[in-house]
Order: structure tokens, then C-alpha cells, then sequence
């Protein structure tokens, strides 16, 4: 928590302040994760009421560094100072450099919040913060209306989602009110580390990973008695509080349907892609499914949605990958799709109710892999000031430092060992196929993540190919390319080299209990607490998934290698699946209809009937009075004494109606 | 001892003398509100440390007796005293006065009046927060009126006559509603003072009314009256046309007072009066006030989509808003209602802000037609920023201070109707639609319609706006400052209510 | 017939006669003589009604004061006043009128619940009743005063700049 | 004591004679001495009342004490109108004061 303050302390202008109090959190960062994965215990502070009512309601905020969040820690740490620092040349001859390095900052803050919040309401709190950060940064050409569009779009897309997760969040709340006696308990939903195991329900795994429990107790009884599972209604409800946060984690990880946000976002900086759209903040969803896995595990309807989308997911933006220009957006799809096995991960980890780890296994080793693409991609937009596929080529002379490192990058993207990505890709892969042999609804969303991988390294080499390879470039920018400086390079070879040794990260001893669930495996070799263990069908996984990604490369190198050019759209047979995938499937389109057509239809109609129907009612009654007064006025003759006529005659009605009237009705009422 | 009533002295004589201060009207103006200020929150410092359940600070005075008709006597009394829901909105009172005086600084057009009109505003708002006695209410009630009627009608926009009248009809046919049907619980409950909390018996301060003295149907028909003549103040779909004609033609700071603290003096009049004394007819209109509520928080979200003008926008908003208001406190449950109060508290600084944001926006650039400008970023820094924090405030970005509030009353929404909620979170995401929008014209994209002579913030604007954002960015982050006072109080709402709650004794 | 009897038959005619004598005087002057009568008879009925507070209370405001306001607004407009009734418009319907409103009163005091008299009140009593449980009726009566004098003042000052115009007119 | 059949009838008649004045004459000065006609005709049957009051209470009496009050205030704002309508139109015939009318 306190780490990130440091970034607070922001003066004008410099860069070079956030690059040290960057590094000062990455340090800090650092250390707490290495105190926590050597204590004992975990270090958990709930010290802070927030907001507190009588009737038990307590909103608490506390520091809690759990396992998995030391493993955020580490992974946003250390991207975010490489980033800031490689920021210092990317964007120094940018207008508004304090505003840039001051909203990055409040970005670092708000995620290391994110990392260590203890519950889903300081989750929520940072979590926004963060989300408007993305929003701030997007839009930091501000001049740019495409900018100011994704901006907004990347706000509203996400706020569905967030909208969907205060539901879920809701649920939480109503499940712990229902399950305990104690009103306390309401209070607030904690993500807790398990330090024994207790109950019969509890899955074996959340001793190493989180159990929910009562912030206030000693005990770790679960918040998940029998009695919640129990009973069709219940069920029913938590169900649908794992697809509510689903939703939430949907929007932040730009997972199908909410994903349309995520491509537009390429509108901000490049750095600020490579940081919050790639390696930190669309992570965070599926942060958030990982720690809330142990709940998911007892939903396994729920379960099998968040593995369904997220296979979907990778398959669908693997597509729109393959032809997209820009070579932001080509990453941007990548991410999609990477994303999508994350949350495939987790969801199939969730349904097999074993731990998390494999997803976040993917996402310790993609961050890496990913923000050292973006970035590499910056170091060639900004040699070439251009983000065309098509206007670039043959740099691997001018530019041999990024090329090379961006061909890790690719390697590791498109799983190829031994680069990080091929262990932890292969590691959900098996995980997944373990849970469609359980129940065979996950096959065809496995078959699809199985066709992503192929089309994962189709689209990667693409982008390579037509970037680095042939001999000369396309356009006139490329043939003057030169290498960035070292403070842009040092960041990316640190990266190359992290992405590297990323993924044996798991054999280090002691940091197990950061990957809960996850079996570590090589060609079917598993390390298990007896040692290493061969498996024949991982090894016909894990071989199988590698053909598949040298097979893309085999493809990409066929069509664009070595200098070759080749459109879809000119090939009768592609021309229209092209056009579809161009337009991403309609999905703007579709959701402009829906906001432009129906809720701003809907918003005229409101303002119409507002303006003539409430309002002209209230007018009509104006109308009908000051008619009925003009013509009581035509009986006024300003004279005293015919006024007093007039009440004189009241007087004698009021006189008759008394003497005579009431007597009458008391006789006609029997009274 | 004699603290609020030295409050209301301040305050009223203050209004007084600024009204003959001439030239030196702004300089009495700003010392008033700032005394108000200063007192409201020495109250806030010292009203944890006596028993939060009770009134504190009370003085009570007889006035005179009445004979009833059945034989009995009704005492009037001069009774003030705070507890934790008035707390809030005494304090919320004072610094909008202050923000708003400081914003006004160069007002030109008859400025002692003006100021003078401001400042008893103000003084009646307090007046309306500490009285405990019907009639003393009532009479504040009607002298916040007043003000704001002229304040519209001489320093307004184009339609001003239009507006002053129209918001002086609604209101005051809605106040006078308001006091027959208050007589009316008063008469037919036999009560022995005029005073709506019976000091004597209870330290929690729990009503009046033995509500076994009205019939559950008399009940129903009075809480209809009362909620219609709270509910137009709030404002209620569909009594709310009152609002957007009143909060274009206002002026600034007129707009301040009416969203901030006119809309207000609504929903604690239906905290402090309608929901407690008329327990049946709660339950018997039930329906009717949800449906009204869920009505206002659409059709306040979908108006504001459709609107160009910047400050209608806003105060379409601030119906959908309100209509949050009314959902919690019809909810009637601890959380809910102290969900209510804070969203008031969080509404009154934000839509101030906003105001105040627009009506900056109307003098820099000369209009708040929302297309027509473009790009004010580039020429107007200070405001953009205080524009964006302001808007993302209003659609309730966390660590800024409606957050804790929506956050509260959704929670509380969920706990009580379940999937009903759906409706407001789909009014959630068209809030945060419409300020998007917004930003994105006005603030964002190429400069158009920003005359290279615009000029930021002068400061004594600037000013009054780092006031509120400061409130706002303080109580986002530490909400617990403003939240410690109300629940105390709300429990007794809840439990008197016969909620689930159990009702506290007194210590 | 007892004396009471007797007395309040005399103050009573005395009364209607002076009240008709002084709508029907032809000099306004002469109209007031009556009304001051008038006044005295009602002061008498009160003594009969062993309300001798009220009484004295008629004799000073009514019988004192107010005449003497009238006279005094007869002198300021002096040559007017002293005239006679321009026109005399007894309309037919008037007269209709004033006899049906006397028809329906006389008829409603026959049909009144009586009770036995009581003993009267001492000033005491009746202060205590009239601060405490009517407290609210002086206070109110304080308020519709002071708007009175307000008023009246008003309604002075402004005639006084007619008045002024008008001379410089003519 | 005077029975109170015969009081009301008293007043009764002292009200329609100042019903009688209000309707007929034409002299301001004249219409407010019949006013003054009515009120005491009202002031009597409070003072009637209270004689003969069930629960012994002195309230009519009050209430008589206060409209005399009333009465007099009545008469001073009267005689202001009439002083402002003599000036204004030079003349207390309240036939030639239209201006009531819009």
C-alpha cells in the first residue's frame, strides 16, 4: 500500500522523478514479495474503517498481501519501471508530460491498490481508479476526436462490466448475511489466506491459495457453509453472482462480448499500451476471477461460462488479428486472445475446483512477453512515425536490437520453448483438456483454443515477417530507421531476457504456493510433490500445440516472409471473410445501433414527451384557470356596494343552509 | 447553551445587514456564511462526544397554547436541536453559502441585494435544519422560498419571469400541501406541542406521533399528501418540469442553492417527517413511492442523454439522482437511509460544482450548448480539469465522495428488492454515458467555438471550485468523516419503524 | 317582567333606534351623535350580562375613541362631509334583503340551546383566559395591528404626493 | 337575567339594520359606521354566550376583548382609506371609487 504513494510525490515536469519513485515502488514491491513468499503468514492489515453502521455493515480497507497478489506485484512492478523508464525517450518531445507521468503514476498507485486490496470493495475502488486512469491515458491526444472516442468508449464498455461486477459484489454481500448469524459478517467480503484447512466443503487447494472468511474471527471457517449449496435456489443465485464477476472482469479484460474497447484503445501512447492494455490493467480481470476461483469452484455452471468465454474469446480475437494493419492493433488482438486463455485457465481451474495458478502463470509470463512486443513496436513507430504493417519492412539491419528482441517476444507469444510463453500456455492447454474430458460441453471451446494457438503464431509472424524481414522497406520512413537509444533499449532487452527465463519460474523453490493449482510440467514430465511424473497424454499435448504454432509460422513465413507481400482482401476465396473480420465482426456497428438507435431514441422520446405531454398538461391547467378567471373578471363591477350585495346573498344561502339545511340532512341521515 | 439560536442570529442578522451594506454587501455576506461555516463545524467537532442518539444542542422555549376543540391544549414551541441526519446538511448549508459568495465575488447587478438574498437563503436553510417544531419549519421553510424566487426572477437568464413563476407555483402549492397535512397528523394524533420530537420521553428523540390515534387509511392519505408535497420539492416524477426551467434561468449561484440545498430540505422532510410520523401510510403507498422513485432515476438518466444545454443537463441529472435519493429512503432501512443522506451530501457538492461549472462555461465562451464548443482544453486548462473531475464525480467515480453513497444505497437497493436493482445500474451506465459525452465535445477533440480571448478561471472563481473539489476529493477518500455522524440517527428511523433493526436504548 | 327585563327592553330599543337614526341622519355629523348613543346602549347590555369589563371596555374604545376618529375624519374632509347623503339609493332588493337577514337571525335565536346563565367573570378569569388559551388570538391581533399602522401610514404618505400633484395641477 | 332568545334577536336585528346600511349607503364614512354596526352586533353574541356558557369558561369574552381590538384597528385603517380617497378623488362616495376594478 505504501508503495505506491511514492508516486504521489510527483513534481512538474520530470520524468525522471517517476522513474525513481518507480523504481523506489519496485523495490518495495520486490521486498514485500519476497518477505511474503519466505514468512510464515501472510501480512494482513484491516486497520482502516472506511465506512461503518451500526447494523453491521463495515466497509474496511485494509492491506493484505496474498500470494497471487505478490505475484501481481511483482509482474506490475517491474513492467511499470521498465515502461516509465523507457517513456523518458519515447514521449519526450510529447506536449503534457506531467499530466502524462503524473496519470501513470496515479495508474501504478491504483493497481498496487488493486494487488493488495483485502476486499471487493477497496478491489471495486482501486479497480475504477484504475479504469479511469486507462481512460485518462487513451485519451491523452486529446485533440484527436479518435482519441476522445476510445476514451469514452473504453469508460462506457468497461462500466457495463463494472456495473455487472457491484451485482456480483451484492451477491456476496447477501451470501455472507444469509450464511452466518452473525450480522458482523456482512460486513465485508475478504479475501483471506487459509492458513489450515478447515471444513469438509473447503477444496484441499485453498490452503495454499484463499479461503473467504469472516474478518473478524480466528477462525477460518468458510463463509460457504452446506447449507449455501444446499438447495436450487441458492445455487441459482451463485451462479449468477460468478457470471456477475465474470462481467466485471469481462469489461476490465476485454473479453468478448464487452472486447470492443480494447483495439480503439491503441489511441493512446504507445507505452501506455504495452503497460495498462497489455501487461497490467486487463490483467487485473483476471486477477479478479483468480482470487475469486475458490467461489467460482462452487459454481461450476458458472465455471464453465468463464471457460467458455474465455476459449471463445481467444479463438475470435485471434481472427480479427490476422488482418488488422495497424501494429498496435495487431498486439491489441493478440492480447484479446492471450487474455481469453487466461480466463479459459481460470475457469477451467475453477471447474476442476483445483487452484488458479495456470492463468496466472500465463499472466506472469505474458506480461513480459507482451509489454516487450509494444514496446518494440514503439522503438519501430518511433524510428518510422508510422503504425502501417504495410509501409514498413527490412528494418532487421537498421534496427537489429528491437528486431531480434521482438522476435523473442513473437517466439514466446506463439509458444515456442524454450520461451515463456510455450510452458504456460501449455500448462492451461492441459489443464483445460483435463476439464473437457470431465464434461465434454469445454471440448469445443478447447478445440477453439487449440485453432487459436495456430493463428496466434500465424498473426505474430505476420507482424513480424512484414515488419523486420526482406531487404528493403515499403516506404520512404523505413529506409532511414536507425535504433532508439539506450534508455529505450535497455527496457527492452531486460524484457527479452525476463521473457526468457519467465518460464521456469515455478522450479524456483518456495515460490510455489504463488501458483495454487498449477501442475508444472515439460513434454509430459509433471513436477508433483513425488518428484517428476510422466504423462503420455500431456506430451501428445503439449507436441501437438507446438506443431500447430510451427505451423503458423510455416504459413506466415509462406506468404509474407522474406520481403513478400500478400493481402487477404485480394484473394477471391478470403475477400469476404475479410471484409467481416476488418469490421470485427460488426460489433461497433452493432453497439453504436444500440446506443445511437434505441437508448438515445428512447432518450428523444423521453424529452419529447417531457416537454409537451408532463409539461404541457401543467400548461393546459395554466390555461383552463386563466379562462375560468377572465370570465369571473366580467362579473367584477368595482362597485362596493354590489360587492356587498353579492356577499349579503352568500350570507342569507349560508344562513338558509344552516337553519334549514343541516336539520334536513340530520333528519335524512338518521341522525 | 444557546448555540443554534446564536447560529440563526448570525446568520439572519447577517442576511440583514448585507441587504444595507452596500458596496461592503459581499465583504458581510462572506463573513456571515463563513461564521455559519465556523459554528457548523465546531458542531461537528463536538457532536461525537456527547450520546449520538440524542438531539443535541436543543433549546426549547414556550410560545404559546392553543385551545383544541375536544378540551385539550397544543403548546407552540421555539424548539431547535441537531442530530446526525440535520448534522450533514447544516455544514453542507454553510459551505455552499461560503462557495457560493466567493464565486459571485464581482457580481455587478445590484450586488448588496444579491448578496444579501444569498445570505438569508442560507439563514433560512439553517432555520429549516434545527427546527424541531412544526410550525417554526414551516415558517423557514417558507423563508427559504422567498429568496431564491427573487434571486431567479431579477438576476436570471432570458426566461426568468417565466421560471421564478413557475418554480414559486410548484413549490409553494406543494408547501402548502405540506402544512395542511402536517396539521393535520398533528390535530387527528392529538399531540400535546407542536414539536415533532418528544424531547421529554425519549432521548432518542423518536417522533411524536402515537400513530394508533390515525387510522391506517387516514395514514395513507396523509403520507400521500405529505410525500406530494415533499416529493415536488426533490424533485418526483412527474412533478419535476419546475426544475430544468428554474435551473436554466437561475443564476449561478441561485443554481448552487437550488440543487444543492432546496432539493435537499425535500428529502429531509421526508426522512425527518413523512416516513416516521405516518408509519401505515408508508406501507400502504409503498408501491407507489418505489415506482416513483425507479421512474425518476430513468427518465432523469435518459433526459439527460437527450439534452445540448450544458445546465440542463446537469439538472436532469440531479432529478435521476434525487430519484436515488427517494429509492433509499423509501427503503427505510438503516443503511438505506444513511445511503440517502450521504447521497444528498455527496449531490449537494457535486451538482454546486457542476453549477458552478457551467455557469463558468456560459461566461467564458459565451454559450453551454454542448455541440458548439469543442477543444476547450486547449485554452482553458483549469476548467477542463475541474470540469472532468466534476462530471466523474457525478457518475460516481470511487475516491471521489458519491461513490461511498451510490456504492451504500445500491447495496442497500439489492438487500431489499434484489434484481430491481438493474434499473438504477442501467441508470448508472447512461450517467456515466451522458457526462462522457460531454467531456468528450466539449472538453476534447479539435478547438472549436473557444475564442483565443477566453480566459481560465478568474480566480475568485477558481477558488470556490478548489473548495468543493477538495470537499469532494476529502470525503471520496474518507467518508467515514461525514458517515460517523448520520447512522446513529438513521437507526432510530429504522426502528421505529419496525424494521429489523433493533432499536437501541438509551445509554 | 322583571327589572332586568324591563331594563334590557329599553336599552334595547334604544339601541335599534339609534343604530337606524344613524344610517338614516342626514348630516353626517348627526350620524355620528347616533352611532356614539348607539355605542352607550351596547356598554349598558354588557352591564346587564354582568360583564362589566367588556363594559367599560365599549365605552372607551367604542364610545370614546372611535367616535372620536370619526368626528376627526369628518373634520379633515370638512366641506364634503358636512353635505348631506348625495342619493339616498333605498333600492327594493336592499330592503328585500335587510328583512330576510332579519327574518333568519330572529329566527335562529329562537332555535338556540339555553342554559342557564352563569355568574359572571372577574377580570382576573378572564385575563388568565384570555393570555393563556387565547394567547394566540392576541398575538395574532398584535400582528394584524402592526400591519394596520403600517397601513394606514402608507395609505397617509401616499395621498399626501396625490395631493400635492393634484394642487399643482389645478 | 335576560333571557338569551332575546339577546340573539337583539343582535340579530343591530345585524341586519348594519346589513341595511352597507348595502345602501353610498358615504364611505357611512358604510364604515355600519360595519361598526355588525361588529358589535357579533360582539354582543360573544358577550351573550359567555354569560351563558355550559363550562363556565370566560372565552367568549376573550374573544370579545380581542375583536374590539379588532374593531378599532378596522376603524383606523377605514378612516386612512377615506382620508387616501378623499385626496385621490376628491370625493368619499365610494360610487365614484372604481378603481377596485381591474
Amino acid at each position: 500500500m505504501v508503495l505506491g504513494l511514492g508516486g504521489r510525490f510527483l513534481g512538474k515536469a520530470s520524468g525522471w522523478i517517476a522513474v525513481a519513485a518507480e523504481g523506489l515502488a519496485l523495490l518495495a514491491g520486490v521486498w514485500i514479495a519476497l518477505t511474503e513468499a519466505s514468512a510464515s503468514t501472510v501480512y494482513h492489515d484491516r486497520s482502516f474503517v472506511w465506512f461503518s453502521l451500526p447494523d453491521g455493515t463495515n466497509l474496511v480497507m485494509g492491506t493484505l498481501v496474498s500470494p497471487l497478489g505478490a505475484l501481481m506485484l511483482i509482474v506490475v512492478n517491474v513492467v511499470g519501471f521498465l515502461v516509465v523508464l523507457y517513456s523518458i525517450e519515447y514521449m519526450g518531445h510529447e506536449e503534457g508530460l506531467p499530466r502524462y507521468y503524473a496519470e501513470l503514476m496515479l495508474f501504478l498507485t491504483a493497481m498496487n491498490g488493486v494487488v493488495l486490496a483485502d476486499n471487493y470493495v477497496e478491489f471495486i475502488l482501486f479497480w475504477e481508479l484504475v479504469g479511469l486512469c486507462s481512460y485518462l491515458l487513451i485519451g491523452f491526444f486529446w485533440k484527436r476526436p479518435s482519441a476522445a472516442s476510445a476514451a469514452k468508449k473504453a469508460f462506457l464498455v468497461t462500466r457495463v462490466g463494472d456495473v455487472m461486477f457491484f451485482v456480483g459484489v451484492f451477491i456476496f454481500f447477501t451470501a455472507f448475511a444469509t450464511q452466518t448469524v452473525n450480522p458482523a459478517f456482512a460486513s465485508s467480503v475478504s479475501v483471506y489466506p487459509g492458513a489450515s484447512c478447515p471444513g469438509h466443503l473447503t477444496p484441499t487447494w485453498a490452503c495454499s491459495g484463499f479461503v473467504f472468511a469472516p474478518p473478524n474471527t480466528d477462525s477460518n471457517v468458510p463463509f460457504l457453509a452446506a447449507s449455501a449449496l444446499s438447495g436450487a435456489a441458492n445455487q441459482t443465485l451463485m451462479t449468477l453472482g460468478g457470471i456477475m464477476i465474470l462481467g466485471g472482469a469481462a469489461g476490465k479484460s476485454a473479453q468478448f462480448p464487452l472486447h470492443t474497447w480494447l483495439p480503439d484503445a491503441m489511441e493512446g501512447p504507445t507505452t501506455v499500451s504495452a503497460l495498462i492494455h497489455a501487461a497490467t490493467m486487463v490483467a487485473a480481470g483476471v486477477f479478479l476471477l483468480a482470487i475469486t476461483s475458490m467461489y467460482l469452484g462452487f459454481t461450476p455452471d458458472a465455471a464453465l461460462v468463464i471457460l467458455g468465454i474465455g476459449g471463445f474469446t481467444a479463438l475470435f480475437a485471434g481472427t480479427m488479428g490476422l488482418v488488422a494493419n495497424d501494429i498496435k492493433r495487431v498486439i491489441a488482438y493478440s492480447t484479446m486472445s492471450q487474455l481469453g486463455y487466461m480466463t479459459m485457465a481460470v475457469g477451467a481451474a475453477s471447474f476442476l475446483v483445483v487452484g488458479p495458478g495456470a492463468g496466472m502463470y500465463h499472466l506472469f509470463t505474458h506480461a513480459f512477453f507482451k509489454a516487450l512486443l509494444f514496446l518494440s513496436a514503439g522503438s519501430v513507430i518511433h524510428a518510422l512515425n508510422t503504425q502501417d504493417l504495410f509501409e514498413m519492412g527490412g528494418l532487421l539491419k537498421a534496427m537489429p536490437v528491437t528486431g531480434y528482441t521482438m522476435l523473442i517476444g513473437a517466439l514466446a507469444l506463439s509458444g515456442v520453448p524454450p520461451f515463456s510463453g510455450f510452458f504456460s500456455k501449455d500448462a492451461l492447454l492441459s489443464l483445460t483438456w483435463t476439464a473437457a474430458q470431465k464434461d465434454p460441453v469445454a471440448l469445443p471451446f478447447f478445440l477453439m483454443a487449440a485453432t487459436g494457438v495456430f493463428l496466434t503464431a500465424l498473426y505474430t509472424f505476420r507482424l513480424w515477417f512484414l515488419t523486420f524481414s526482406g531487404s528493403k522497406g515499403r516506404s520512404e520512413a523505413a529506409h532511414h530507421a536507425h535504433e532508439p537509444s539506450w534508455i529505450m533499449r535497455a527496457p527492452l532487452v531486460t524484457l527479452a531476457a525476463l521473457s526468457v527465463v519467465a518460464g521456469f519460474f515455478p522450479l524456483i523453490g518456495g515460490f510455489n504456493h504463488w501458483l495454487p493449482g498449477l501442475s508444472y510440467g515439460i513434454f509430459g514430465f509433471t513436477q508433483t510433490s513425488k518428484g517428476w511424473v510422466f504423462a503420455a497424454a500431456d506430451l501428445e499435448l503439449a507436441i501437438a500445440s507446438l506443431a500447430l504454432a510451427f505451423a503458423g509460422i510455416a504459413v506466415a513465413f509462406a506468404l509474407w516472409g522474406n520481403g513478400r507481400v500478400f493481402h487477404l482482401a485480394d484473394d477471391s476465396v478470403w475477400k469476404a471473410p475479410q471484409k467481416v473480420l476488418v469490421r470485427k465482426y460488426y460489433f461497433d456497428e452493432a453497439y453504436d445501433g444500440l446506443a445511437h438507435g434505441v437508448i438515445l431514441g428512447a432518450a428523444r422520446v423521453f424529452d419529447w414527451v417531457d416537454r409537451y405531454v408532463i409539461d404541457g398538461t401543467i400548461h393546459g391547467f395554466e390555461q383552463v384557470f386563466s379562462m375560468a378567471s377572465l370570465r369571473a373578471r366580467r362579473a367584477q363591477t368595482g362597485l362596493v356596494s354590489s360587492y356587498a350585495m353579492w356577499i349579503v346573498f352568500g350570507l342569507v344561502l349560508l344562513l338558509i343552509f344552516v337553519l334549514y339545511g343541516i336539520p334536513y340532512l340530520g333528519t335524512l341521515w338518521g341522525g | 447553551m444557546y448555540d443554534l439560536s446564536i447560529l440563526l442570529l448570525i446568520a439572519f442578522a447577517g442576511a440583514a445587514i448585507t441587504f444595507f451594506a452596500g458596496a461592503k454587501a459581499r465583504w458581510v455576506a462572506l463573513v456571515t456564511s463563513v461564521g455559519t461555516l465556523a459554528m457548523s463545524m465546531w458542531f461537528l467537532g463536538t457532536f461525537l462526544n456527547g450520546n449520538p442518539l440524542d438531539y443535541r444542542f436543543v433549546e426549547s422555549y414556550h410560545w404559546l397554547t392553543f385551545a383544541t376543540t375536544n378540551g385539550g391544549s397544543l403548546a407552540v414551541n421555539y424548539t431547535v436541536g441537531i442530530d446526525g441526519i440535520s448534522l450533514p446538511f447544516l455544514f453542507l448549508s454553510a459551505i455552499l453559502s461560503v462557495a457560493t459568495v466567493i464565486y459571485h465575488w464581482e457580481e455587478r447587478k445590484d450586488a448588496a441585494g444579491f448578496f444579501g438574498l444569498v445570505a438569508l437563503t442560507n439563514a433560512g436553510l439553517l432555520g429549516v435544519f434545527v427546527s424541531l417544531d412544526v410550525l417554526l419549519f414551516f415558517v423557514f421553510w417558507e423563508i427559504v422560498l422567498i429568496p431564491m424566487f427573487f434571486l431567479i426572477g431579477h438576476w436570471g437568464g432570458p426566461r426568468r419571469h417565466y421560471a421564478s413563476l413557475k418554480f414559486f407555483v410548484y413549490t409553494h402549492v406543494a408547501s402548502v400541501v405540506m402544512l395542511v397535512s402536517l396539521l393535520a397528523v398533528v390535530f387527528l394524533g392529538q399531540w400535546p406541542s407542536l414539536d415533532f420530537v418528544n424531547l421529554a420521553n425519549n432521548s432518542q428523540g423518536v417522533a411524536n406521533l402515537d400513530a394508533a390515534n390515525i387510522l391506517p387509511a387516514t395514514q395513507v392519505v396523509l403520507f400521500g399528501a405529505l410525500f406530494f408535497g415533499f416529493g415536488v420539492k426533490l424533485p418526483m416524477v412527474p412533478f419535476h418540469t419546475w426544475l430544468p426551467d428554474a435551473h436554466v434561468e437561475a443564476p449561478t449561484g441561485g443554481s448552487v442553492l437550488l440543487a444543492g440545498m432546496l432539493l435537499k430540505m425535500g428529502g429531509y422532510g421526508l426522512i425527518r417527517l413523512a416516513f416516521p410520523l405516518l408509519p401505515a401510510g408508508h406501507v400502504g403507498l409503498e408501491p407507489v413511492v418505489l415506482v416513483i422513485a425507479f421512474a425518476s432515476i430513468v427518465w432523469g438518466a435518459f433526459l439527460s442523454l437527450s439534452q445540448r444545454d450544458m445546465k440542463r443537463l446537469v439538472a436532469y441529472s440531479s432529478i435521476n439522482h434525487m430519484g436515488i435519493v427517494l429509492l433509499a429512503i423509501a427503503l427505510w432501512t438503516q443503511l438505506s437511509v444513511t445511503a440517502a443522506v450521504l447521497l444528498m451530501f455527496a449531490h449537494g457538492l457535486v451538482s454546486g460544482l457542476l453549477f458552478m461549472l457551467s455557469g463558468s462555461v456560459h461566461h467564458t465562451f459565451g454559450t453551454r450548448d454542448i455541440p458548439s464548443i469543442s477543444g476547450m482544453n486547449s485554452r482553458t486548462p483549469a476548467l477542463t480539469t475541474i470540469l472532468m473531475i466534476g462530471s466523474l464525480a457525478s457518475l460516481g467515480l470511487p475516491a471521489l465522495v458519491s461513490f461511498p453513497a451510490e456504492f451504500s444505497a445500491l447495496l442497500a437497493t439489492w438487500e431489499a428488492l434484489g434484481w430491481w436493482i438493474i434499473l438504477p445500474l442501467l441508470a448508472l451506465v447512461i450517467t456515466a454515458a451522458f457526462y462522457l459525452w460531454m467531456i468528450q465535445r466539449m472538453a476534447f477533440g479539435p478547438p472549436r467555438g473557444v475564442p483565443d480571448t477566453a480566459h481560465d478561471l478568474p480566480t475568485h472563481e477558481l477558488l470556490a471550485m478548489v473548495l468543493l473539489v477538495s470537499l469532494i476529493v476529502l470525503y471520496g477518500i474518507l467518508p467515514f468523516l461525514i458517515v460517523t455522524y448520520i447512522p446513529h440517527t438513521a437507526i432510530f428511523v429504522g426502528c421505529h419503524y419496525g424494521g429489523p433493526g433493533v432499536c437501541p436504548t438509551s445509554p | 317582567m322583571n327589572v332586568d327585563a324591563l331594563l334590557f327592553a329599553l336599552v334595547a330599543g334604544a339601541g335599534i333606534v339609534t343604530a337606524l337614526g344613524a344610517l338614516m341622519a342626514r348630516e353626517v355629523v348627526h350620524t355620528i351623535m347616533w352611532i356614539a348613543v348607539f355605542f352607550i346602549t351596547l356598554a349598558l347590555t354588557y352591564f346587564l350580562l354582568l360583564a362589566a369589563f367588556l363594559g367599560v371596555l365599549q365605552l372607551a374604545v367604542y364610545a370614546g375613541a372611535v367616535t372620536i376618529l370619526l368626528l376627526f375624519a369628518v373634520m379633515v374632509v370638512r366641506k364634503r362631509i358636512f353635505s348631506r347623503e348625495a342619493a339616498i339609493g333605498i333600492g327594493a332588493p336592499a330592503v328585500a334583503l335587510t328583512f330576510l337577514v332579519a327574518y333568519l337571525m330572529l329566527e335562529m335565536a329562537t332555535s338556540v340551546y339555553t342554559s342557564e346563565p352563569g355568574q359572571g367573570y372577574s377580570v382576573a378569569d378572564l385575563s388568565r383566559n384570555l393570555f393563556t388559551l387565547n394567547g394566540a388570538w392576541v398575538l395574532a391581533l398584535g400582528l394584524v395591528m402592526l400591519s394596520a399602522l403600517v397601513g394606514a401610514i402608507y395609505l397617509a404618505h401616499e395621498s399626501r404626493g396625490k395631493a400635492i400633484r393634484s394642487e399643482e395641477g389645478a | 337575567m335576560i333571557p338569551l332568545d332575546e339577546l340573539l334577536g337583539f343582535s340579530g336585528v343591530l345585524f341586519a339594520i348594519g346589513i341595511f346600511g352597507v348595502l345602501t349607503r353610498r358615504n364611505f364614512i357611512l358604510l364604515l359606521v355600519s360595519i361598526e354596526i355588525i361588529m358589535n352586533a357579533a360582539i354582543l353574541n360573544f358577550i351573550a354566550f359567555a354569560a351563558y356558557s355550559p363550562s363556565g369558561s370566560p372565552s367568549g369574552q376573550s374573544i370579545a376583548v380581542i375583536l374590539i381590538g379588532l374593531a378599532a384597528t378596522e376603524i383606523a385603517v377605514g378612516l386612512a382609506i377615506v382620508l387616501a380617497l378623499n385626496r385621490i378623488i376628491g370625493s368619499v362616495n365610494v360610487a365614484q371609487a372604481m378603481e377596485l376594478k381591474l
